[in-house]
């Protein structure tokens, strides 16, 4: 321990702690821009470039004062060191580097869809920024978007969270930092459209920009098109990651399940039917875990079947498999995803049912994800250009819905899905947070293969925030090994692992593109670095589970219904034709052509 | 076998070779070839004299005779007269501006009089393409006693007690620089060589390297010994090819020589060195952003610490010093660290190269003792200001560095003194400035080089010195205000106090220092709207004097704008009438001015 | 080029080169060396000025001794060629009429070494200033 | 994703520059010189065969080829022409003789004359500052410059 003075308030933290940090445990609160941490998810972004936080060493560790002003984030303490966070000399400091940081940035606030989550506009208001004596040049580039992510630069502060995110997190390489000087930004190669580059539409730089130079493609007024054109028939489906973290919007402590009072409000929002890509997710877990055990039991038979199966409920994830691993394409589950899966169900089997035709029917999901925006345009989910699902909107888009629409969530009652696609067990509940699909599938192939019941369903070692994980499960004397993994950087050493002979041969492994899995998707409430947000959507999601009378998919009785009713069995005929899509190799080439 | 008796030393420095040197070595070995002479007489191809303004030079051994502007048609003549008959060619002799008397031997000229010739000391005068050239004059002697009587530790403490401060700007002690790395165990250790000169008027490590490679060579090898590493690196600009060049020719000959590879001298000490190009940023020159360019990113500096001594190239402990720097390592290994104590000033040990350039007669690389005035530099070596104006400024550091005036001409350069007037040593360059030049637009010429060279990665130099940049050229323009100016002071102070790297810390210091000591100059653009050098465009307009202009019609028609036409008037005694400018169209590009041979044309 | 395999190699390489860089290290500091100058004009040459300068070069190099050698022009001497100009540092410089290479042996080892007067010297109407 | 077309001489070019570096995304800035060096610019698509040969994301490549002043993606000139703004040059009147370029040439700085025969651009110091101010065409040194030289050393070109 040593001992360090902050502002007059003598302290004692541990060697190697910045002074940013040892201010907090001091509760001093020195302000940042550029830093970001997820704390114990391996994510740190501290580039040191903003110089808000810059702090008055006094007495360094020589004795003397240092010449300049120390980045709190990034300059540890040293035994006896003196700081002063609100000295006038830091104060003006402070305030310049924001007034120059204002004097680059288009002063559209009203308009712009950070507003009130602006990392920077919090900012200005804390220091009480009120006008910005700079007036100069102001950085203008192109404004782009892909199905997912709108890009307006103009707003960009070089914080670097995205390329940090782009490059270390996910080793997608979409980002970087381009230029230089006056004229550095964060763009793909050659200024090129994002969705012409390597982006798989994860959406994580959208999660941790400060600013809104990177956001979302609002889809909220299509939607409500949607909800007031009489002839069409509104379906909508939410995703298990939202229902644990869209209170936060309301003010209510992360964590909170709002399962009930989220169906009660989609109803007055006028959707037709509020269904559960829970209960799809269920259905997932039949087909892909039946196709892992098919794959298996060829395997102890002898023949041929490519293993680790890989799952592919993360669109992000099959976007980047097909851009970096176009060789690898029989490895992940040929399973569509939950959200997919759901609306096959809705526009063929329950469009059916209800009697109204496919046209006219019209799937709105509720996703904690910006890919699915993407996944859901594909043309491998559409017939004769009608898309299965029409719309994903977020969770932060459905909270700025609901309060558009006057309804106060705090004060709903509570109600729940309908039938028949609403109904769903724990083990769909547990998606939404990393290691869940991989719970979920052992819950349900264990036995199917043993034809015994699983005598602990909580499968512990798959639980929790580390980027990799792996378990040996013993299927009656089958070692079953399983890996789990966030992060597409993650993901991709799984993938060159098993490219190199799978050495610790898993038989099955779920990748989930963003931290912690669905509960930290793009889509969801900023949690502005706090992963204690993350944690809690966590706990909450396994509190669901817990608290669930069926936990294992195999026994959804609506499940069970539709097997019977249509698609026969898991991997048949028909589900395979509905519930089972195929990857494209969609890697970027430069071809040979002639001299 | 016939005996060489004359030498002839050509210099193929960059700025030499710019004027036909290599011309002149081609035409010396055809003509001595010509005359049978060729076993008599060597042709030596030598690093940079340092007397630039006069190249290309040729001297002429044993007689020390130095030659200047040599074209390659006075060869012939230089070996008629002087090789074969062994008289001096008096018109291509340096014609002393002082009493007009021709001086042969250098030593006698001004310019190298009060010159002390430490990191330059071989350079012209030995082949750089000749490593037995380097070794005749005892190079590798300092390699050798290290590894053969001195623990790692000796050589840290040798260095340390020289007082050698790294010459590469800040002037951080050398020695104890090696010492944090040595101290720090790892597997793999890299010496860095930063040869990334990117200062706009600084040549003097291109000079060295091209000039005495070998000396780099060498004195790389003992940082390894000192500090524990067997890989050497030198970071180089792709601009210097023939730097790069004699680096390669010398890597190549010393790895021949057993002198780099394994087992140096049988010593069991084993170290290699590579090339690493630059490739055009100057924020480069700064060592963490140094180190990621040459891990192949973009050269970004980083905070520090960790500083590269703990973490460096590829996360190994590295020492990184300059090439300057280096050059001063094998002689303070040979002669000892009391010898090189005994140079320079109190706290600044030894010499100091300086890329003396400007308004200023002797345009050139020099090396003086640390403790030497400003004066001294700029009046003796320089041979003071050109076409007899008057002194007004002299800046060093470059674009970290700030302009000193008048007052501090007596000034004992060191580093400390410099940064005590709001200056700072740099990397060497120094420009001389006359009343031709307007401090503004120097403040201005300074800050546009940063904004380039700004790498964009901290706000404070990205947008700060930008928006410095536009406030100087408002007021360049004629629109600045006195807010304006408190403004500038603020902002510069904000930037030195908050950006991230030497870059940016050091940027507002053309600007300070020109507020500082050209107040008036900066009030004089903002109230009377008037540029006092008539530099600034927008503040002047051309005008003819209508009694002076005899209506030949020349500006006319050397004006690119038509903005000149006939007037009614005809001055007395003048035949045509006289010209005149309209200033609307007037582009104030000096044309008609300097094309007018009766000065009627001047600037209001 | 041959491996230096130890400092006692590095320094019998750099003695071996020395001579060739001798010229230019003793042009360095001429006047605290013995300087020789050799008319080298037509007549100087016809006499044979040019083998003596390099025989004295070479035995100069024998006796280990410092001496800077420099063409010249016609002394005006044109009736004793081969002449030289030997200048030891602190004294005047002396011309010498009509060297052979014994002659020129002699002035080197008498002379210059020993400090012995050497016969053949051009008197006094030599004076420069 | 759209399929970028190369030459197959081209490709096989870098693709042995890359193999003489290793392949190492380490040494992508030296890949980078040798690439320029036999092209004279660097397009998007040699970028992006240096990116799969290195195996980095091609943002990367960009990323430093954008930020060093000596790579470029444009073609220069026949003639390519520098004018020194170093210092030395600037307080020698660098900059008159910069305007006189860009007037004859109809060019600004970064630009290329329409029938390609001249670019022009300014660098900082190539070191021959006792012949300030100073230019290069090509290789070609040209110092103690004033604008009215100009012309005629544009006319050793035409």
């Amino acid at each position: 321990m040593i001992n360090v003075t902050i502002d007059n308030k003598k302290i004692q933290v541990e060697e190697g702690t910045t002074i940013l940090k040892a201010a907090r445990q001091a509760g001093i609160h020195i302000p940042t821009l550029c830093y970001f941490e997820l704390a114990g998810m391996n994510f740190e972004n501290k580039p040191g470039g903003c110089r808000v936080c810059v702090v008055e060493i006094t007495k360094d560790f020589n004795g003397k004062p240092r010449r300049n002003l120390a980045p709190a984030c990034a300059t540890d303490c040293v035994e006896g060191m003196e700081v002063l966070t609100h000295s006038p000399r830091v104060i003006n400091a402070r305030r310049t580097v924001v007034e120059l940081i204002l004097s680059d940035h288009p002063n559209d606030c009203l308009q712009c869809e950070k507003s009130g989550d602006c990392e920077l506009q919090a900012l200005a208001q804390k220091l009480g920024i009120r006008n910005i004596p700079f007036k100069g040049a102001q950085s203008t580039y192109r404004k782009d978007q892909t199905l997912s992510v709108m890009r307006d630069v103009d707003k960009c502060v070089m914080c670097r969270r995205c390329e940090t995110m782009c490059n270390k997190i996910q080793s997608v390489g979409a980002l970087s930092a381009v230029n230089r000087g006056f004229n550095a930004v964060v763009a793909p190669a050659f200024e090129m459209n994002l969705g012409d580059s390597s982006c798989v539409n994860c959406g994580q730089c959208v999660q941790v920009c400060p600013v809104g130079a990177l956001t979302l493609v609002d889809n909220i007024s299509d939607v409500m098109n949607a909800i007031n054109d009489p002839t069409k028939t509104v379906v909508v489906q939410t995703a298990p990651a939202v229902r644990v973290a869209l209170g936060e919007e309301f003010g209510m402590e992360p964590g909170t399940i709002v399962t009930g009072k989220m169906a009660t409000a989609l109803r007055q929002l006028g959707f037709d039917y509020v269904f559960d890509t829970d209960w799809s997710a269920d259905l997932t877990i039949m087909e892909e875990g039946t196709e892992l055990l098919g794959r298996v039991k060829k395997v102890l038979n002898g023949e041929k079947a490519t293993l680790p199966l890989f799952t592919s409920c993360c669109p992000g994830w099959v976007s980047f498999f097909e851009k970096n691993f176009p060789d690898m394409l029989d490895y992940p589950s040929t399973a569509k995803s939950p959200q997919q899966m759901f609306g096959a169900v809705a526009k063929n089997f329950f469009a059916q049912k209800i009697g109204v035709k496919r046209e006219d029917m019209v799937v709105v999901s509720i996703m904690p994800c910006l890919a699915k925006k993407s996944e859901c345009a594909r043309d491998e989910f559409k017939v004769n250009g009608n898309p299965d699902v029409d719309f994903s909107l977020t969770t932060r888009e459905l909270a700025h819905l609901i309060k558009q629409y006057n309804i106060d969530l705090n004060n709903l009652e509570e109600s729940d899905f309908d039938s028949p696609l609403g109904q769903s067990t724990g083990a769909a509940v547990i998606f939404g947070a990393t290691g869940g699909v991989m719970e979920a599938a052992v819950r349900t192939a264990y036995e199917v293969y043993t034809g015994k019941p699983l005598a602990n369903i909580n499968l512990e070692v798959v639980r929790g925030l580390e980027g990799t994980k792996e378990a040996t499960v013993d299927f009656n004397g089958l070692p079953v090994h399983v890996g789990v993994c966030y992060g597409l950087a993650n993901a991709r050493k799984m993938m060159e692992e098993v490219r190199n002979g799978n050495p610790r041969g898993f038989h099955f492994i779920e990748v989930m593109a963003c931290p912690g899995g669905c509960i930290g998707g793009a889509g969801q409430p900023y949690h502005h670095g706090n992963s204690d947000i993350i944690r809690k959507r966590m706990e909450a999601t396994y509190r669901e589970d817990a608290g669930k009378p069926i936990r294992k998919s195999h026994e959804n009785p609506d499940i069970i219904a539709i097997y019977k009713e249509y698609y026969g069995e898991p991997c048949g005929h028909l589900s395979h034709e509905q519930l089972h899509t195929h990857y494209f190799d969609r890697s970027q080439h430069v071809e040979a052509c002639g001299e | 076998m016939t005996k060489i008796k004359t030498h002839v030393l050509c210099c193929g420095g960059t700025g030499c070779k710019a004027s036909a040197s290599d011309e002149i070595i081609a035409n010396f070995e055809r003509i001595l070839k010509e005359k049978g002479l060729q076993d008599e007489v060597q042709v030596i191809r030598t690093g940079c004299f340092g007397f630039c303004e006069k190249g290309p030079i040729v001297k002429m051994l044993p007689d020390n005779t130095f030659y200047t502007q040599v074209k390659p048609e006075d060869v012939e003549k230089i070996v008629n007269e002087h090789i074969i008959k062994g008289r001096k060619v008096t018109d291509l002799l340096y014609l002393d501006p002082e009493n007009k008397q021709h001086v042969s031997d250098s030593k006698h000229m001004g310019f190298y009089k009060k010159q002390l010739r430490i990191a330059l000391r071989n350079c012209g005068f030995i082949n750089p393409e000749n490593i037995e050239e380097y070794i005749s004059r005892g190079g590798y002697e300092a390699i050798a006693k290290v590894l053969s009587e001195m623990t790692p530790q000796d050589v840290i403490d040798l260095v340390t007690k020289s007082g050698l401060r790294g010459r590469g700007g800040a002037g951080f002690p050398t020695g104890v620089k090696w010492g944090l790395c040595a101290k720090n165990k790892a597997d793999q250790k890299y010496v860095i060589c930063n040869a990334d000169e990117g200062d706009p008027g600084a040549f003097m490590d291109r000079s060295i390297m091209e000039g005495d490679p070998n000396s780099i060579i060498e004195a790389m090898a003992i940082c390894g010994y000192a500090i524990g590493a067997s890989k050497g690196l030198v970071y180089i600009r792709a601009e210097y090819p023939l730097a790069i060049h004699r680096l390669q020719v010398a890597i190549a000959q010393a790895r021949e020589c057993g002198l780099l590879g394994d087992d140096i001298l049988g010593s069991g000490f084993n170290f290699d060195i590579e090339l690493r190009y630059g490739a055009g940023a100057f924020v480069c020159g700064e060592e963490t952003a140094l180190i990621h360019s040459m891990e192949g990113k973009r050269g970004e500096p980083t905070l520090k610490p960790p500083f590269p001594a703990v973490s460096g190239y590829m996360g190994k402990p590295s020492n990184v010093n300059n090439v300057e720097t280096f050059a001063n390592i094998p002689i303070i290994i040979t002669k000892g660290a009391e010898w090189f104590s005994t140079i320079g000033s109190e706290k600044s040990k030894g010499t100091k190269v300086f890329a003396l350039a400007g308004q200023i007669n002797n345009v050139g690389l020099i090396e003086v003792p640390m403790g030497t005035t400003l004066r001294d530099i700029i009046f003796e070596i320089g041979g003071g200001i050109k076409g007899g104006r008057k002194f007004k400024a002299v800046q060093t550091g470059g674009p970290s560095g700030g302009c000193l005036t008048e007052k501090h001409l007596d000034t004992a350069i060191d580093y400390d003194s410099l940064m005590a007037a709001g200056s700072m040593m740099g990397s060497g360059g120094m420009v001389v400035m006359d009343d031709t030049s307007c401090m503004v637009a120097i403040a201005k010429f300074y800050l546009e080089f940063t904004c380039e060279e700004s790498c964009g990665k901290c706000s404070p130099c990205r947008i700060g010195n930008k928006r410095m940049l536009e406030i100087l050229t408002k007021i360049t323009e004629g629109n600045g205000t006195m807010e304006d100016l408190q403004e500038l002071r603020n902002l510069a102070a904000v930037i030195k106090d908050t950006a991230l790297c030497g870059l940016g810390q050091t940027s507002p210091n053309p600007v300070l220092s020109t507020l500082d000591n050209f107040w008036d100059e900066y009030v004089e653009h903002v109230v009377d709207k008037k540029c006092r050098a008539g530099v600034c465009k927008k503040l002047m307009s051309y005008v003819i004097d209508k009694d002076k202009c005899i209506g030949c019609g020349k500006c006319a028609k050397n004006c690119p704008a038509e903005a000149i036409s006939k007037t009614d008037y005809i001055a007395e005694g003048h035949k045509l009438p006289s010209m005149s400018i309209d200033t609307t169209k007037c582009i104030k590009c000096g044309a008609c001015m300097s094309g007018c041979k009766f000065e009627a044309i001047s600037i209001k | 080029m041959a491996k230096i395999k130890s400092l006692a190699e590095l320094k019998a390489m750099r003695e071996k080169l020395q001579s060739n860089l001798d010229l230019r290290e003793k042009s360095n500091n001429p006047d605290a060396m013995v300087q020789v100058k050799v008319a080298m004009a037509t007549c100087g040459i016809a006499a044979g000025a040019k083998q003596v300068m390099e025989h004295m070069m070479e035995k100069a190099d024998q006796l280990k001794l410092s001496v800077v050698f420099t063409q010249t022009g016609c002394m005006g001497y044109c009736h004793a060629e081969p002449t030289i100009e030997v200048k030891v540092p602190g004294k005047d410089p002396i011309v010498f009429g009509h060297v052979d290479n014994k002659k020129a042996d002699e002035i080197l080892e008498k002379y210059v070494m020993n400090n012995e007067l050497v016969e053949g010297i051009i008197p006094v109407n030599y004076e420069k200033i | 994703m759209a399929t970028i077309k190369l030459s197959e001489s081209k490709i096989n070019f870098i693709k042995d520059v890359c193999k003489s570096f290793r392949n190492d995304g380490g040494e992508v800035i030296n890949v980078l010189h040798k690439v320029q060096g036999e092209y004279g610019y660097l397009s998007a698509e040699v970028q992006q065969v240096i990116a799969e040969e290195l195996n980095i994301p091609v943002s990367r490549v960009y990323g430093i080829v954008s930020f060093y002043s000596f790579f470029t993606m444009v073609p220069k000139g026949k003639n390519p022409i520098s004018v020194c703004l170093g210092t030395a040059c600037y307080v020698r009147g660098a900059e008159k003789v910069l305007d006189e370029l860009k007037r004859q040439l109809k060019i600004e700085v970064g630009g290329t004359t329409e029938d390609g025969n001249f670019s022009l651009n300014v660098l900082r110091c190539v070191g021959a500052c006792g012949l300030a101010p100073v230019m290069m065409v090509g290789d070609k040194v040209y110092g103690r410059l004033t604008p009215d030289k100009v012309k005629e050393i544009l006319a050793e070109y035409k």
